[in-house]
Formats: structure tokens, C-alpha cells, sequence
């Protein structure tokens, strides 16, 4: 019985109403601050707006591609931003389906990262686009052409794929959060009340409608698991599909599908410090559960470096030659500090959060978590660039192409995208799910009860 | 392919728009902006089709002479209208005649409008249709031109009576054609995007 | 067809920017009524819209004169083709000759003639332009007059040569910087014709000392195909069935080089030495010595393998190899090139290195000569640089009153010693006939833009003629861009004539009746002519080619005209490097500049564009710390310039290339600025026996600047100093006796 | 490509081996080529020609910097790794274009069907469908497809008046953002195609070529149809024993010392190139 004598991930005393009372504070009038930071946001975003924009008008080559650099750091941020979306799925769904309660007082905000960060990723395709104004062509719709879209590209999955994760996702979160806008209608006054009175659908907390209510719940987490699972094995596949070296590797899918849990969880540790300190949260986004969810995360760095030990092996012992050439280039040739650097982060930092002391302490945590970010967004990169850099052809090799501002800027102005929605979500939905809380309490009194009787 | 059938009975032009435009609007609007509807054009002189092909049963190929050796069928030259016009003393002094001797002393072409337009990147040519439907099959010529061009016997100016659209190409390259008049043998039209797309 | 048809049927119709697609502008449907469609008033019935039709003309990029066609399609010339009725090309074309068309379609081309008034060129209008030349020229003394000009033949010349004799002058300059005058001179001492035909495709071996056939010497696409006969075995007559072996020797790989079996570089200069060893050796290992001089035989003793080894920094194993692979293997060819002649013993060294035909018994069977052109007056009078120097002294003595240039551009390829520039200001009347406003033309008093190639009627004869005798006709390809701007030089030539003796020319409406008459009046001096004047004149212009009756002549040798005794290689310690201006097959002498396909069209061996650089031996930069893309200074006793290093390993160690073309001041929008021009670094040495400036002789050192830019090429990047395959199999090499040719077609 | 096409064709075309011929879904024509290295000298006429031909923008040197060159066809050339110091044995030049080959890479990555196999055995590029996903060109092994970086048209220096003139009318000038590449001409084909069939005939051998191949100084490239059996592209191939659906050459089986100088490049990748390439050669007595 050791998890008696550890510290509590909540306190079982919690009265409902404090619960209630702490969480909707997070949905009052904004402090000043709030507004710095917003309008620090809209100017990222109107940067990459504005780059997008420019390009949009003169054409891609003011990103500087080139041939053989078709693709560059939008490829690379659009994974990053698809890895990032597992997070809330990983939290929701499958800890919803394995029990782990422990989840329950930082799910909701997870979830909310997922669907921002598949909405910036689905941004990152469109960018991409030479000829953005016919993306449609992609859209296996029924036209006046009598044409379809190529069902083998892999591009296509992607598409298909996010759109349903988007979807399903959106679902998932709005799904999740109907009791706790029943109560944000119950204490709203004004505009906000006719909104959540929209928004909570009549939601009652009947037995009947609990009973659906589960039911509903459940179904959604259960779909979006393998969904979770697909979207990234597809994003793996627009490389594992192609047959360029350093790409066409079997083992990508479970490696891709590693590194965005593996991000999804770093930025969820990031988030978590953020709103424990902005909404004063101590009493739900508990040093515990931080604990828990560092622990997780080490577990999914080791497992990510093994995917990544795997992959090298494979390539090094392999009979391929040129995979091999491009993974020497990675690791001594241009890119070298990116790549080391990648390494470093994804591999060697994860092993602070081994660390007890370490995990308790928030500063650490927080460069930590950043740190892991920046490496798995590095890792993204190193698999785009250096291939290209360095593919089969040696005539077209090129090791001197560097992104320019505009990649740079729009990159830039996605995280500011991405903060925006987050910053409106946080003061229109509680952060905090209520009701799962108070659930939490509940159980974990009883099973005192129990323990305390046996 | 079979929602494409299905388009493809619902038939040309509105029926088809509309069940498209049902299926999704953005395709509702191509498919309106693919398919004009007959527009009459201004013309320098208004060429009466109706008297030239009806009345006088005159070819098509007489006057529109590339049609048969080129991708382009030609609007005739000057020297053509005046070849038998020089002769017709009865019609010399209506004004859309007395138009072409003006035209034909400055010695400069008239300047027609386009009014069967294709888009620049499409690669179409007369030669191969009118080979195919009039020469091999051994049409009247009216029933040849006829598909794309509408009964031009009955128009004055030349007016555009089909969309010409891609959707609209590709229905008709879809369907067998006899090879010839002869031979029971069929054959569909050219389907690689290259054949029309340059 | 008479010539006001031709205009009629060549008119551009409807032409506009709408007329060529910009594809996926997504607009699918296309509103009736927008655009207007143009026909013709008279149709030609061989002319239908949307098919090209081909006309047959002559490609005056170069002195070549290879036949082309070109694709006429509404009225708008879009493709130059080789012409298969044309023996030099036989329907091939290069790289220069198919951007004619943007010659003629060039953004900076001149539209109106231009008078210096007060100091600029102001626009002014032809009649005034005639009128001034009339008052120019009307009461000058012959001396006082001087025309220089480009190469020249067929009919253009008569008329010029009429004309400056009509002046009674003598002073008609033919100037070209690039052709091989001493070759010439040596050839016609040696051979007894200045322009011996060589026949590549039948030698076993070719041993070219730097003759760039394949890119920039004589006539390209003529050797080119050649060429190609001489490696394909399996097209050589039965008899002799290898593959053709080439070697080159020269101190910067050319094009020629770079496809040769055997690439030699060479300290520059000391070719003959070389030449006359390798001629020793054979002698010895017992080649006939019939039709040598004893005196040449005993001068040839000296040159032993030990003294090439050490003059000229050819191995001795090399050597050896060179010697056996001449005495085994027959018919052979050697040929002497610009890097060989360059120098002011170049006539020597030609003259050693042409000895070898002798020695070896290739005369007559690789070497045999032209046929005899009935017409002399006609034939091609070939440009060379003492040409120039006579110009520019005249001009510096201030003998000229008026002076013409055309197809020239001397202000831009006159080295900076002879001080053209200043020397032109001395002749008070200067006229550029031009294509664009160049150098020379911007010195000009007096600009007159000239017909593009494409524009312009013309009869031209190769000065190299492969086989019998060609005519190539130079017809229109489309009406005048500029009619009222621009006037073909012939017409300008008959008007001018017409201003001294009107009565002989009265007869010649313009240049093309002009034309007409000339050739049909002897039609009978062409094979297969038919009877009918019209029918003859009109097979003349579809077939863009007519064929000579000159009959054919036995070739001589005469070795003991030659003189071949070799100075000892001089050193120079404060210039340590030879410079070689490295010819680009595309920008010839800077002609061609402002072409932008050309500009854009890498250089076949260091693939950079739009820009020059500098040629430096790996090894060499290694020791100065030289990376590539550093500016280096290039310095002689006559000027410096400054431009990129690219380390290029087919570099003779002690030499540095730099490519000629670029580096032009004026001549148009994609020229202008762009590089360096070598010419002006030239030192002022001469070819002894000729007077030819002599290219290859300019010392030059070379220093960093510091800067460094990023080299623009086509090469992709390489761990490796230089270029490979990295392992890949892209370019798969076999042993020549390895292969099994027996199989192929 | 309706849906009805789209898939009958990829049945046909992607499944089966290629053949040359009905089996591969070749009914009358399959274009390709043989470049003879040994008489190639690199000296880039094919490369102005196709310039000439085919509407090609000329970029300019900035853009040419940052690798944004447009040339459908270019003159690679390489040094030997053996005498680096000096290359006795010359340069080893390539003439690299669209290899068409028959189960092209980019053809099934293409999210839009915009490149796809025609029945002639060609790689077609449709300007028009294409988004400019880039897939194509990424998954390219030899890097011959180009991407409009910008809208050359618009670019002052590209086409300044009057060198449109010179445009040829018979294919569009590309716009931004579209993907091209070399197309064997396919305009010259179409028109030559269309003259066959008036005739109702087939192409014959020599009456129709490229641009690149027409040009040629040295007729270093031989361009043909492989479903007639005495065009000199097929008797080229069959002499080399080099055969179209096949990813090693049973001739290259046992160390391949036959002396046949037929190979494809990347062959071992199974893109089955439409272009045979023969091995340069270099006399080691010399």
C-alpha cells in the first residue's frame, strides 16, 4: 500500500462548491496581463500572416526552395504540430480507457491542444501549396470535370486523415466538456449565459442523461484511439511511402507515432505549468500528477530513442548505400549541430525527468519540457532537409540552401496561431473539467473509506 | 464512377449543374462558370450563316477551309467572300456587302471576333474531328460540326450553343464512335490528359 | 515569288501576349467575343494557320555558315533547325546558332538610326542618315576613308569592296579576333591552300595540339559529326575497324580535350618542341622521311625525349605512348590549334606541329584539298587581328577622315595597349553599322541599325568547305520587325553605291533584286541548276543551298617553306602565370553576350553562368590558399582584373584560364556588368612571320582580394575537391578494346 | 482522367510490367530513347534547343544561385575519382532529362493525379490539374522535375517585348506554382500522331523527334518508338540486351564482362527507365 504514504494527486476534503467556485474563476474578466500576452500572439500570427501573404503573391521561391529542396520547414512544422495532437487524445482517450484517474483534472486542456494543434497543422498543408487557391483539386468531390484526386498519394491520406482526426476530435472535446458548460450557465450572467445555455445543450445531470452521456463518451474515446494511431502512421507513410533515402524506412510509422506522444506530452507538461501558475490551479494540476505525467513521458522518450537506435541500426547495417550516405551526412555534414543537437534534446534530456528531485521542481520542468519540444520539432526537420540535401542524385546535392524568412516567419507566426486559440479557450471553457474532478474526489474518498475499514 | 454515370444520365449542362450543385457548391459553381450559355456576339459585319449554309447549302469546309488540314479551322480570307461576291451583281449594294468592298479596297482583314473560344492551354484540333466524323464516316458535314458548333444553318452570326467545357469534352470522348462508315468497329475518344492539355 | 509576296504571306498575325498560354491561370471557361481573330486579305494556300511552315536560311553566328530552317508559324519565326540539304551541318545545329532568334527578337536591339548631337546619340531618321554619308564621303581623298569589318563573303562583300573602291580607298579592314590567321598562313605555305579540308572520320588517330573542333574552331557542327563518325566503328569502312583515338595537347582543356582518350596539358608555347620531338621519334622508329628536307630532318635530332620532358613537362612515358600509338595505328591527323599558335613563335610551332601530316604520310589522305571556286570575288575574306592593328594605327596617325565599322565591336576587343578607344576620337566621322548599341557604337558619331540575320537576304561561302563547294542563300524568315528602323546593310551598300556611280547600279531596285540578278545571271556555275530563271531562284530559297561546280584539286607539300626553329621557354618572375583566354563556344568574341539563353546555358566544362571566373589548377590554390568563389586579381603589365576563382583541375599548375565574352560596359541588358573582359589584360606580343596578336603569350600573377562570393553553377555540391559520382553509376566508362562494338547499330 | 479511366487505367498501366507493347497498355506507340555517351561532348545544344522549344523561362542569375535554374534537360558533368590531380581521360559528360520512366516514382505520390502515365508510355505533367504539392519532384531519384518558383512571365527580365514573339504556341508558358518537366515533346508527337491517323498509319521511324535529339552535333541521342520492332531505338536496345520491364539485365547477371555498353541509370531502384543510356569509352592505350 505505498501510494498511502505518498503524497495525494488531489485533495480527497475538496468541498464541490470550491471546486466549482476555483475553476470558473479561470473564466472571469481577464487581468491586464492576459490582454499583453493576447495582443503578443496577434503580432506573432500577423507576422506569419503576412509572410503567407508575400509568398502567396510572388510565389514559393521567396521561401527559398529549391531543386532538390522541394520541401522545407513547413513540412517539418506541420509534423511537429500533427505530433502534438496526440497529447489529448493520449490523456482523454486511452488513460480514460485504462482507469487512470489521475488524468482527469488536466484532459480537458490537453484535448483543447489537439485540436488547435491539428488546425495549425491542417494551416501548414495549405501553405505548403504551390497553387493554393486550387487546393479544392485535392477534394475527392463530384465536379463539372469529372475528375478525382489520386487515391495512392499518400498526400491524399493526409489529408482524409487529419480532416477525420480534426473532426472527431472537435467532437471529443465538446462531448466531454457538456456538464461543465451546464455549470458555467448555471453561475454565467449576461451574453456568456444565452452562450453556454447554447452550448450545454439542456444538459440536466439526469441519470438518463449521465447514462448516454458515458456511453457517448466512451464511443468517441474508443474511436479516436486507433484514429490517434493512423493519422500519424499516415503522415509517417507521405515518407515511408516515397522511396528516397533516409525516408523509406518500415519502421517510421511507430517511430512517427512515438515522437508525437512523446511532444504531445512535453507540451502538455509545459501547458500544465502555465495554467497551474496563470489560474492558481495548485489544487488540481497537482505536483503528483505532474510527477505522473513526467514519468510517462521518460518512459516515452526511452521508447522513442529506441525506435530512433532502431532506425539508425537498420539503415547502418542495411543494403543500402545511399540511406547510409545521407545518415553519415546527417551526423558530419551541414546539418551536424541540428542533428546532434536533436539528439541531445530528444535523448539525453529526457533523463532529468528521471530525476525525483528534479520532477518536483517547476522551473527545471518547464526548461526541460521546452527543451524536449524544441528537439522533437528538430527531429521533424532533420528528417525533411538532409534527404533532400543529400539524396540519390549527386549532381543536384545541396548543402548550402538555408530556409528564408518567410519559412522562418510563418513557423514563427503558427506558434502565435496556436497561443491565440489557446488563450481564447481558456477563458470560454473551464481548463479544468469540473465534474471529472469532482468525480476524482469522490472515488478516491471512497476508496480511502475502504482502505481505512479493511 | 458510378455517381459519375449517374452525372452523366442526369445529361449535359443544368440537369447535370444542378445535380452537382446539390452535391457540393463549389462544384455547382465550376460547373456554372464552365458552362455559358449561348451568347449572341458583335460582329464587324453581321455574317448571315443562316443564308451562306442554309439557303445555299454551301460546305462548311468551302469557306472554313483549314478545318480539315489544321488544328485551327480558319476564318476564311478576304479574297474568299470577294471570289464569288465580285460576281453577285444582285446583292453589291446591301450595306453588309458594301461593309466587305470597303474591307477589301483597304486591303486590310476584318477583324472577327472569337466566338467558339478555347482556353489557351487546351490543345484541340479540327482536323482529327472532322477527319473522323465527316471524312471516315461519311456524314453530311452540318451533322458533323453540328455536336460542338449547333445548327448554324439556322443563325446568323456564329453563336456559341455549348459550354465547352472539359466535363462536356470528356463526355462525348467517353462514348464509342464508329471508326467509319464502313466497318461495325467502334473506338472511344483520346483519354490521356495530354491529348487536350498542353 | 516575288519579294512584295514574300512580305505579304511572312505578315505576323494577331499577334498578342495572349496568343501563347500561361497555363493553370484556372480560368476554364473562356468568355466568347474576347479576343478578335485575324486571316489574310491573299492567302499563299501553303500557308495555314497553326501549322509551321520551314524556310531555308544560312546561321551567321559564326563564319561557319552552317544551312538552318526555321519555323515560321503565323507569321512569327519560333525555331531555328539545322538544314539536312547542307553539307556543313548536314540538319544539326548548335547551342549559338538556334539563339539567333533571339537576336532577332532581342529587347536591346536598335529600332532607329541615332546622330551625335552635342554629345549623345539622338534618334534620327534614315534619309537624313544617307544624306549625311553622301556629305561625308562626297570629297574625301581614298586615304582618308577606312571600313572595318567582320567577316565577310558572298555578294555583301562584293558590294562593300565595290564601294570602298568606288571611294578610292584601300583601306578595307577585315577584323575577326578569333580566326586562326596563322594556321591559315602556315597551312598555305605548307599545303598550298589556306583551308585544307580535314577528314576526321577517316583518321585512326587525331592528335590535336589545342584545336578545339568541337566546340569553337573552324566549323563545330561540321567536325562534330565528323566526330561522331570517327569514334561509332561499326560506321567506318570495313577495312579500318577501331574506334577513332583522340588526343589532345594544350595547357587548358577545351571541350575537345575534355572528350579526348588522352588529355596532355602542356606549358604553354612549347607545342612545337613537342611536335618536333614527337617527329624525331618517328623518324627514328622509321617513318617515312619522303617529301623532307634533309635540312628539317637534321634540325628534328635535337629534339630528344629528355629536352621535352624538360620544356615542355610532358612525361617521357607519355611521350613514348603518344609515339607508338602514331606509328602503329594510320591514317592519322594532327592538328594545330589557337593555343599553339598564340605565341610569337606560333607560326613555328603550327609549322612543327603541320610537319607531323608530313612525317606520318597523312597528307592527302586526311588532309586533301579544297575544290576551286569559280568566282573568287565571292569567296570568303576571313578576318584577322592584324587587320586591327593596322586600323588602329592609321587611326593613331589620324590618316582617317571617316571611318565605318561593322560586325565589329573593336572598342570592346582591342586590348587596352592599343589605346582604340582614344585613337577612334581621332577620326571625325565614325558610322557603326550595328545591331545594338555596343562599345563601338556609343563611340560612334553615327549609329545605323542594321536587318537581324533573320530579317536580311544574303549569299554567304564558308571559308572552310567540307566537300564540293557550297552557296548558302540567307533569305527572311519573317517581315521586318522595325520596318521603318532598320535596313539590311546590302541595301544600305547599293544606296551608297548609287551615291558614286549611279549608272552600273540603277539597274538593282534593292539588295534582293539585286541578288536575284547576280545569281541567276551564272546560274550556269551550279550543279543541277534548272533552265528556268524563276524555277532556279525559287529551288535556290527552298533549298536554302547551292552547290558549285569548282573542280577538284590534288593537294601539295612543300615542308621546306616551313620554319620551324623553337625558342627556348622563357620564364617570367614577376608574371609567373600564363593567361588563356578560354574561348566559350557560346559568347564567341562577346558578340553573342546578350543572349539570355546563352547566358543561361552553363559552360560545358565548369558549368557556371552569368558571370566570369578564373581557372586555377587544384594544386596551385592549394599552395596560395585559394578556395573557390575567393576574387583574385588578375594582373598583366597592361591592366588587371578582378573575378572568381574556380578550382578546375584541367588546368596546366602554372596557367590560369579566363573565359572571353563577358564584361561588357554597353550592349545590352543581359550583358552589360556582367564579369570580366580578358582582352584587355593582353600583352602587346605578335606573331613574328604574321602579325597576329598573339592571344596565348600574356604573362599575368594573381592575388586574393579577400572577398569572397558565392560561385553560381550548375554543379551540384561536393565533399570531394571536385566533381565525381560519389559511387552512383551515372556515367559508366568502358576500356575502348573492352567493348564489343561488332553488335552495335 | 474521369473515374471510369482512372481506373481501367491504373489497372493497366501500373500493374503490369512494361512490356513494350499491348501488354503494358502501349497499343501503338512507346516513346524512348538511347543517348550515346561515347559520342556526347556536352556541348549543349540540346539545352538551347529545348529552350527554344519549350517555352523554357530564362531565370537569371540570382534565382539560378538559390538552384531555381529551369533547364528540362542538362549537361552534367563529372571528373574521374581515379586522376583527380589531372584527368588524362577528359570530363564524363551526361545529358539528364525526364527518364518517363514506366513506373515512375512520382506518378503515384502526386495527390491531385496531375502526372500519370499516358497510354504512349510518357510521364505527362498536367499543368493545369497541378497544386504544387511537390511530392513528385521529392520522390524523384534523378531531380529532373522543376518547380515555377515564381511567375516567370511576370518577371521583367524573362520576357521583356518583343521576345514573346518567339514563344511557341503549341504549349503554354507555365504559370507559379506548377510543377514541369521534360515531356519527350510531346507536341511534336501529337501533331506527328495526328497526321499518322489521318493517313490511318502509325508514326514511322524518324518522321517525328525531339528537340534535344534533333539538335545534336554528334546524333548522340537516337529518340523512338519501342512497339515497332525495326525502329533504331528498339534495335539499339536489343543489341545492348537491355530490356524495358526488367530491374537487372539478365546481361549484367554474371559480372556482366560482355562488352555490351547498354545500362539505365538507378535500374535497381525499379523506376524501369524509358532511357538507355551506352557507356562512354576511352582507348587505355592512348
Amino acid at each position: 500500500m505505498d501510494h498511502l504514504n505518498k503524497e495525494k494527486d488531489i485533495r480527497e476534503d475538496i468541498a464541490w462548491a470550491q471546486i466549482n467556485k476555483d475553476v470558473l474563476r479561470s473564466l472571469e474578466k481577464p487581468r491586464p496581463m492576459f490582454w499583453v500576452l493576447f495582443g503578443l500572439a496577434v503580432a506573432m500570427f500577423s507576422v506569419g500572416v503576412g509572410c503567407e501573404i508575400y509568398q502567396y503573391r510572388t510565389g514559393m521561391g521567396v521561401a527559398n526552395m529549391n531543386n532538390p529542396h522541394m520541401w522545407g520547414l513547413y513540412i517539418a512544422t506541420f509534423i511537429f504540430w500533427i505530433g502534438m495532437s496526440h497529447s489529448g487524445t493520449l490523456l482523454s482517450a486511452i488513460l480514460h480507457i485504462i482507469h487512470a484517474d489521475w488524468r482527469k483534472p488536466i484532459y480537458r486542456f490537453a484535448e483543447a491542444m489537439t485540436t488547435f494543434s491539428l488546425m495549425t497543422a491542417g494551416l501548414f498543408v495549405m501553405v505548403h501549396l504551390g497553387r493554393l487557391w486550387q487546393f479544392y483539386y485535392a477534394v475527392p468531390y463530384p465536379n463539372e470535370r469529372w475528375t478525382w484526386p489520386n487515391f495512392q498519394s499518400p498526400l491524399l491520406w493526409d489529408a482524409m486523415a487529419i480532416f477525420t482526426y480534426l473532426s472527431s476530435s472537435i467532437i471529443f472535446l465538446y462531448v466531454g466538456s457538456i456538464p461543465d458548460f451546464a455549470i458555467c450557465r448555471d453561475n454565467a450572467k449576461g451574453w456568456r449565459k444565452t452562450f453556454y445555455t447554447v452550448l450545454a445543450l439542456g444538459w440536466m445531470g439526469t441519470d438518463r442523461q449521465w447514462r448516454n452521456f458515458r456511453v457517448a463518451y466512451l464511443t468517441v474515446a474508443c474511436f479516436l484511439i486507433p484514429l490517434a494511431v493512423s493519422v500519424h502512421s499516415i503522415v509517417a507513410s507521405d515518407f515511408a511511402m516515397s522511396q528516397q533515402p533516409g525516408w523509406h524506412v518500415t519502421s517510421f510509422p511507430p517511430y512517427f507515432v512515438a515522437g508525437a506522444l512523446y511532444s504531445g506530452c512535453a507540451a502538455i507538461i509545459t501547458l500544465f505549468i502555465v495554467l497551474r501558475y496563470t489560474f492558481r490551479f495548485e489544487e488540481y494540476m497537482t505536483m503528483p500528477i505532474l510527477d505522473k505525467v513526467a514519468r510517462l513521458t521518460f518512459a516515452i522518450a526511452m521508447v522513442w530513442t529506441y525506435l530512433n537506435l532502431i532506425e539508425f541500426a537498420s539503415v547502418w547495417y542495411g543494403h543500402d548505400p545511399y540511406s547510409k550516405d545521407v545518415l553519415i551526412q546527417k551526423a558530419t555534414g551541414p546539418f551536424a549541430p541540428f542533428w546532434w543537437m536533436m539528439i541531445f534534446c530528444g535523448s539525453i534530456v529526457p533523463f532529468a525527468l528521471a530525476v525525483k528531485k528534479f520532477r518536483a521542481n517547476l522551473t527545471i520542468m518547464m526548461i526541460v519540457s521546452l527543451l524536449l519540444n524544441l528537439g522533437m520539432w528538430l527531429e521533424r526537420w532533420m528528417i525533411v532537409a538532409p534527404t533532400y540535401s543529400h539524396g540519390y542524385y549527386p549532381w543536384t546535392w545541396d548543402h548550402d540552401q538555408w530556409p528564408s524568412f518567410v519559412q522562418w516567419g510563418i513557423v514563427f507566426g503558427s506558434f502565435g496561431w496556436f497561443g491565440l486559440l489557446f488563450m481564447i479557450f481558456c477563458k470560454l471553457v473551464p481548463s479544468v473539467s469540473m465534474y471529472e474532478v469532482k468525480e476524482m474526489v469522490y472515488h478516491r474518498t471512497l476508496a480511502n473509506k475502504h482502505s481505512r475499514e479493511a | 464512377m458510378n455517381l459519375n454515370r449517374f452525372l452523366c444520365i442526369a445529361g449535359q449542362g443544368a440537369a447535370r449543374r444542378l445535380a452537382v450543385g446539390l452535391l457540393l457548391t463549389t462544384a455547382g459553381v465550376l460547373g456554372a462558370s464552365a458552362a455559358t450559355a449561348a451568347s449572341k456576339v458583335e460582329q464587324p459585319i453581321e455574317f448571315p450563316h443562316d443564308t451562306h449554309a442554309g439557303k445555299m447549302g454551301i460546305n462548311c469546309l468551302y469557306c472554313h477551309t483549314y478545318a480539315r488540314r489544321s488544328a485551327v479551322s480558319g476564318i476564311p480570307p478576304l479574297q474568299k467572300c470577294m471570289g464569288c461576291h465580285q460576281n453577285i451583281e444582285s446583292v453589291k449594294d446591301r450595306p453588309r456587302i458594301k461593309q466587305l468592298f470597303e474591307y477589301w479596297e483597304k486591303k486590310e482583314p476584318i477583324p472577327w471576333k472569337k466566338v467558339h473560344d478555347l482556353p489557351e492551354f487546351v490543345r484541340f484540333s479540327h482536323e482529327r474531328h472532322v477527319q473522323r466524323f465527316y471524312f471516315k464516316q461519311e456524314r453530311p458535314i452540318q451533322e458533323a460540326c453540328m455536336p460542338c458548333h449547333g445548327d448554324v444553318k439556322g443563325m446568323t452570326v456564329a453563336e456559341k450553343v455549348q459550354p465547352l467545357s472539359m466535363g462536356w469534352c470528356v463526355s462525348c470522348h467517353e462514348q464509342d464512335h464508329r471508326i467509319d462508315n464502313v466497318s461495325a468497329k467502334t473506338s472511344n475518344g483520346p483519354n490521356d490528359c495530354w491529348q487536350c492539355h498542353k | 515569288m516575288s519579294n512584295i509576296n514574300r512580305r505579304d504571306f511572312l505578315k505576323v498575325l494577331g499577334w498578342s501576349g495572349a496568343t501563347v498560354a500561361v497555363a493553370g491561370c484556372g480560368n476554364t471557361s473562356v468568355e466568347s467575343g474576347a479576343e478578335t481573330v485575324m486571316s489574310y486579305v491573299q492567302p499563299e494556300d501553303f500557308v495555314v494557320p497553326g501549322i509551321g511552315v520551314y524556310y531555308a536560311s544560312t546561321c551567321t553566328q559564326c563564319e561557319a555558315s552552317c544551312g538552318v530552317t526555321g519555323r515560321v508559324r503565323e507569321g512569327r519565326i519560333l525555331k531555328l533547325e539545322g538544314n539536312p540539304e547542307s553539307a556543313i551541318n548536314q540538319g544539326r545545329l548548335c547551342g549559338l546558332g538556334q539563339a539567333a532568334v533571339q537576336h532577332h527578337y532581342n529587347p536591346d536591339r536598335l529600332k532607329e538610326p541615332m546622330l551625335r548631337q552635342g554629345g549623345s546619340l539622338q534618334a534620327t531618321t534614315w534619309d537624313k542618315a544617307m544624306a549625311l554619308l553622301a556629305e561625308k564621303t562626297g570629297n574625301l581623298k581614298g586615304e582618308q576613308f577606312a571600313l572595318l569589318s567582320g567577316g565577310l563573303s558572298g555578294h555583301l562583300k562584293v558590294l562593300v569592296q565595290n564601294y570602298v573602291d568606288s571611294l578610292g580607298s584601300k583601306n578595307l579592314y577585315v577584323y575577326d579576333a578569333l580566326t586562326p590567321a596563322v594556321n591559315r598562313a602556315v597551312s598555305q605555305k605548307l599545303y598550298g591552300t589556306a583551308t585544307p579540308r580535314f577528314h576526321l572520320d577517316k583518321a585512326q588517330v587525331i592528335v590535336s595540339f589545342g584545336a578545339d573542333f568541337l566546340d569553337t574552331w573552324v566549323s563545330p557542327v561540321h567536325f562534330a559529326s565528323q566526330y561522331a563518325q570517327f569514334r561509332k566503328a561499326q560506321q567506318r569502312m570495313p577495312s579500318e575497324k577501331a574506334r577513332g583515338t583522340l588526343v589532345q595537347i594544350e595547357p587548358r582543356m577545351t571541350l575537345t580535350g575534355a572528350n579526348a582518350d588522352r588529355w596532355i596539358p602542356i606549358i604553354p608555347g612549347t607545342e612545337g618542341i613537342l611536335a618536333l620531338g614527337l617527329a624525331n621519334a618517328l623518324l627514328k622508329s622509321g617513318a617515312a622521311a619522303k617529301n623532307l628536307p634533309a635540312a628539317v630532318v637534321s634540325a628534328v635530332q635535337a629534339y630528344d625525349k629528355a629536352r621535352i620532358n624538360k620544356e615542355t613537362g610532358v612525361s617521357g612515358e607519355v611521350f613514348d605512348k603518344l609515339v607508338t600509338l602514331l606509328s602503329e595505328r594510320s591514317p592519322s591527323l594532327v592538328l594545330s590549334g589557337p593555343s599553339a599558335e598564340g605565341h610569337a613563335h606560333g607560326a613555328q610551332n603550327a609549322a612543327a606541329i603541320m610537319l607531323l601530316n608530313v612525317v606520318l604520310g597523312n597528307v592527302g589522305r586526311t588532309i586533301t584539298a579544297p575544290a576551286k571556286l569559280p568566282f573568287p570575288q565571292l569567296a570568303a575574306a576571313e578576318g584577322n587581328s592584324a587587320a586591327l592593328t593596322a586600323f588602329n594605327d592609321g587611326l593613331a596617325q589620324g590618316r582617317f577622315k571617316t571611318v565605318f565599322i561593322y560586325d565589329a565591336n573593336p572598342v570592346y576587343t582591342a586590348p587596352e595597349f592599343m589605346k582604340l578607344r582614344d585613337n577612334l576620337q581621332k577620326a571625325e566621322f565614325k558610322v557603326a553599322f550595328a545591331h545594338y548599341l555596343d562599345e563601338t557604337a556609343l563611340e560612334a558619331d553615327l549609329v545605323l541599325p542594321l536587318d537581324s540575320a533573320l530579317e536580311d537576304w544574303g549569299t554567304h561561302i564558308a571559308a572552310y568547305q567540307s566537300g564540293g563547294i557550297e552557296l548558302t542563300m540567307q533569305q527572311p524568315l519573317m517581315e521586318k520587325l522595325y520596318p521603318n528602323g532598320t535596313r539590311s546593310l546590302g541595301d544600305v551598300m547599293l544606296d551608297l553605291l548609287k551615291q558614286r556611280r549611279a549608272d552600273e547600279y540603277k539597274g538593282f531596285a534593292d539588295y534582293y533584286t539585286y541578288l536575284k540578278i547576280a545569281l541567276t545571271r551564272n546560274k550556269g556555275a551550279f550543279s543541277d541548276a534548272p533552265a528556268d530563271d524563276e524555277a532556279f531562284w525559287n529551288q535556290a530559297l527552298s533549298h536554302g543551298v547551292l552547290r558549285v561546280k569548282g573542280q577538284e584539286q590534288p593537294i601539295s607539300v612543300n615542308a621546306a617553306a616551313l620554319d620551324i626553329t623553337q625558342p627556348a621557354p622563357t620564364g617570367d618572375d614577376q608574371f609567373p602565370f600564363h593567361l588563356v583566354p578560354a574561348v566559350r563556344s557560346g559568347f564567341r568574341d562577346g558578340r553573342h553576350a546578350n543572349l539570355p539563353w546563352l547566358q543561361e546555358t552553363p559552360d560545358s566544362l565548369t558549368t557556371l553562368v552569368w558571370d566570369s571566373w578564373v581557372e586555377i589548377h587544384p594544386k596551385t590554390a592549394e599552395r596560395m590558399g585559394i578556395k573557390e568563389g575567393d576574387i583574385l586579381e588578375i594582373a598583366s603589365k597592361n591592366g588587371s582584373i578582378k573575378t572568381q576563382a574556380y578550382l578546375f583541375p584541367g588546368v596546366q599548375p602554372d596557367t590560369v584560364a579566363v573565359p572571353l565574352g563577358q564584361g561588357h560596359e554597353a550592349l545590352g541588358r543581359y550583358a552589360k556588368g556582367v564579369g570580366v573582359n580578358p582582352f584587355k589584360l593582353l600583352d602587346p606580343v605578335f606573331d613574328q612571320s604574321t602579325g597576329e596578336l598573339a592571344m596565348h603569350a600574356t604573362r599575368v600573377k594573381v592575388s586574393k582580394t579577400g572577398a569572397h562570393v558565392k560561385v553560381v553553377k550548375e554543379e551540384g555540391w561536393s565533399p570531394l575537391p571536385i566533381n565525381t559520382q560519389q559511387g552512383r553509376k551515372l556515367v559508366a566508362t568502358i576500356a575502348a578494346d573492352k567493348a564489343n562494338l561488332s553488335k552495335e547499330v | 482522367m474521369s473515374t471510369t479511366y482512372m481506373l481501367r487505367d491504373w489497372t493497366k498501366l501500373r500493374e503490369t510490367h512494361p512490356q513494350p507493347g499491348p501488354a503494358a497498355g502501349h497499343n501503338e506507340y512507346k516513346w524512348a530513347m538511347a543517348i550515346d555517351l561515347d559520342v556526347c561532348t556536352g556541348c549543349n545544344a540540346c539545352v538551347v534547343a529545348c529552350y527554344a522549344e519549350n517555352n523554357l523561362p530564362v531565370v537569371g542569375k540570382e534565382k539560378y544561385s538559390h538552384g531555381q535554374a529551369m533547364h528540362w534537360i542538362r549537361i552534367e558533368r563529372y571528373w574521374n575519382e581515379e586522376d583527380i590531380e589531372t584527368p588524362h581521360q577528359g570530363a564524363q559528360f551526361l545529358p539528364m532529362l525526364c527518364q518517363q520512366c514506366e513506373a515512375a516514382p512520382c506518378e503515384t505520390v502526386c495527390p491531385v493525379g496531375a502526372t500519370n502515365h499516358t497510354a504512349d508510355g510518357l510521364n505527362s505533367q498536367v499543368y493545369n490539374r497541378c497544386i504544387g504539392s511537390r511530392y513528385c519532384s521529392a520522390n524523384c531519384p534523378y531531380k529532373v522535375r522543376y518547380f515555377n518558383w515564381y511567375n516567370y512571365p511576370e518577371q521583367e527580365m524573362v520576357w521583356p517585348e518583343p521576345l514573346p514573339m518567339q514563344l511557341n504556341p503549341d504549349l503554354t508558358v507555365r504559370t507559379k506554382g506548377v510543377m514541369e518537366k521534360c515531356t519527350f515533346c510531346v507536341q511534336r508527337l501529337t501533331a506527328a500522331k495526328n497526321t499518322a491517323r489521318n493517313e490511318g498509319r502509325t508514326v514511322k521511324d524518324g518522321e517525328v523527334t525531339t528537340a534535344c535529339a534533333q539538335a545534336c552535333p554528334t546524333g548522340a541521342i537516337t529518340f523512338g518508338n519501342m512497339v515497332d520492332p525495326y525502329s533504331q531505338v528498339s534495335e539499339k536496345w536489343r543489341r545492348q540486351q537491355v530490356e524495358l520491364h526488367k530491374d537487372q539485365q539478365d546481361k549484367d547477371k554474371n559480372g556482366g564482362s560482355n562488352g555490351l555498353r547498354g545500362y539505365r541509370i538507378f535500374e535497381e531502384l525499379r523506376p524501369y527507365p524509358s532511357i538507355m543510356y551506352l557507356e562512354r569509352m576511352r582507348d587505355t592505350k592512348a
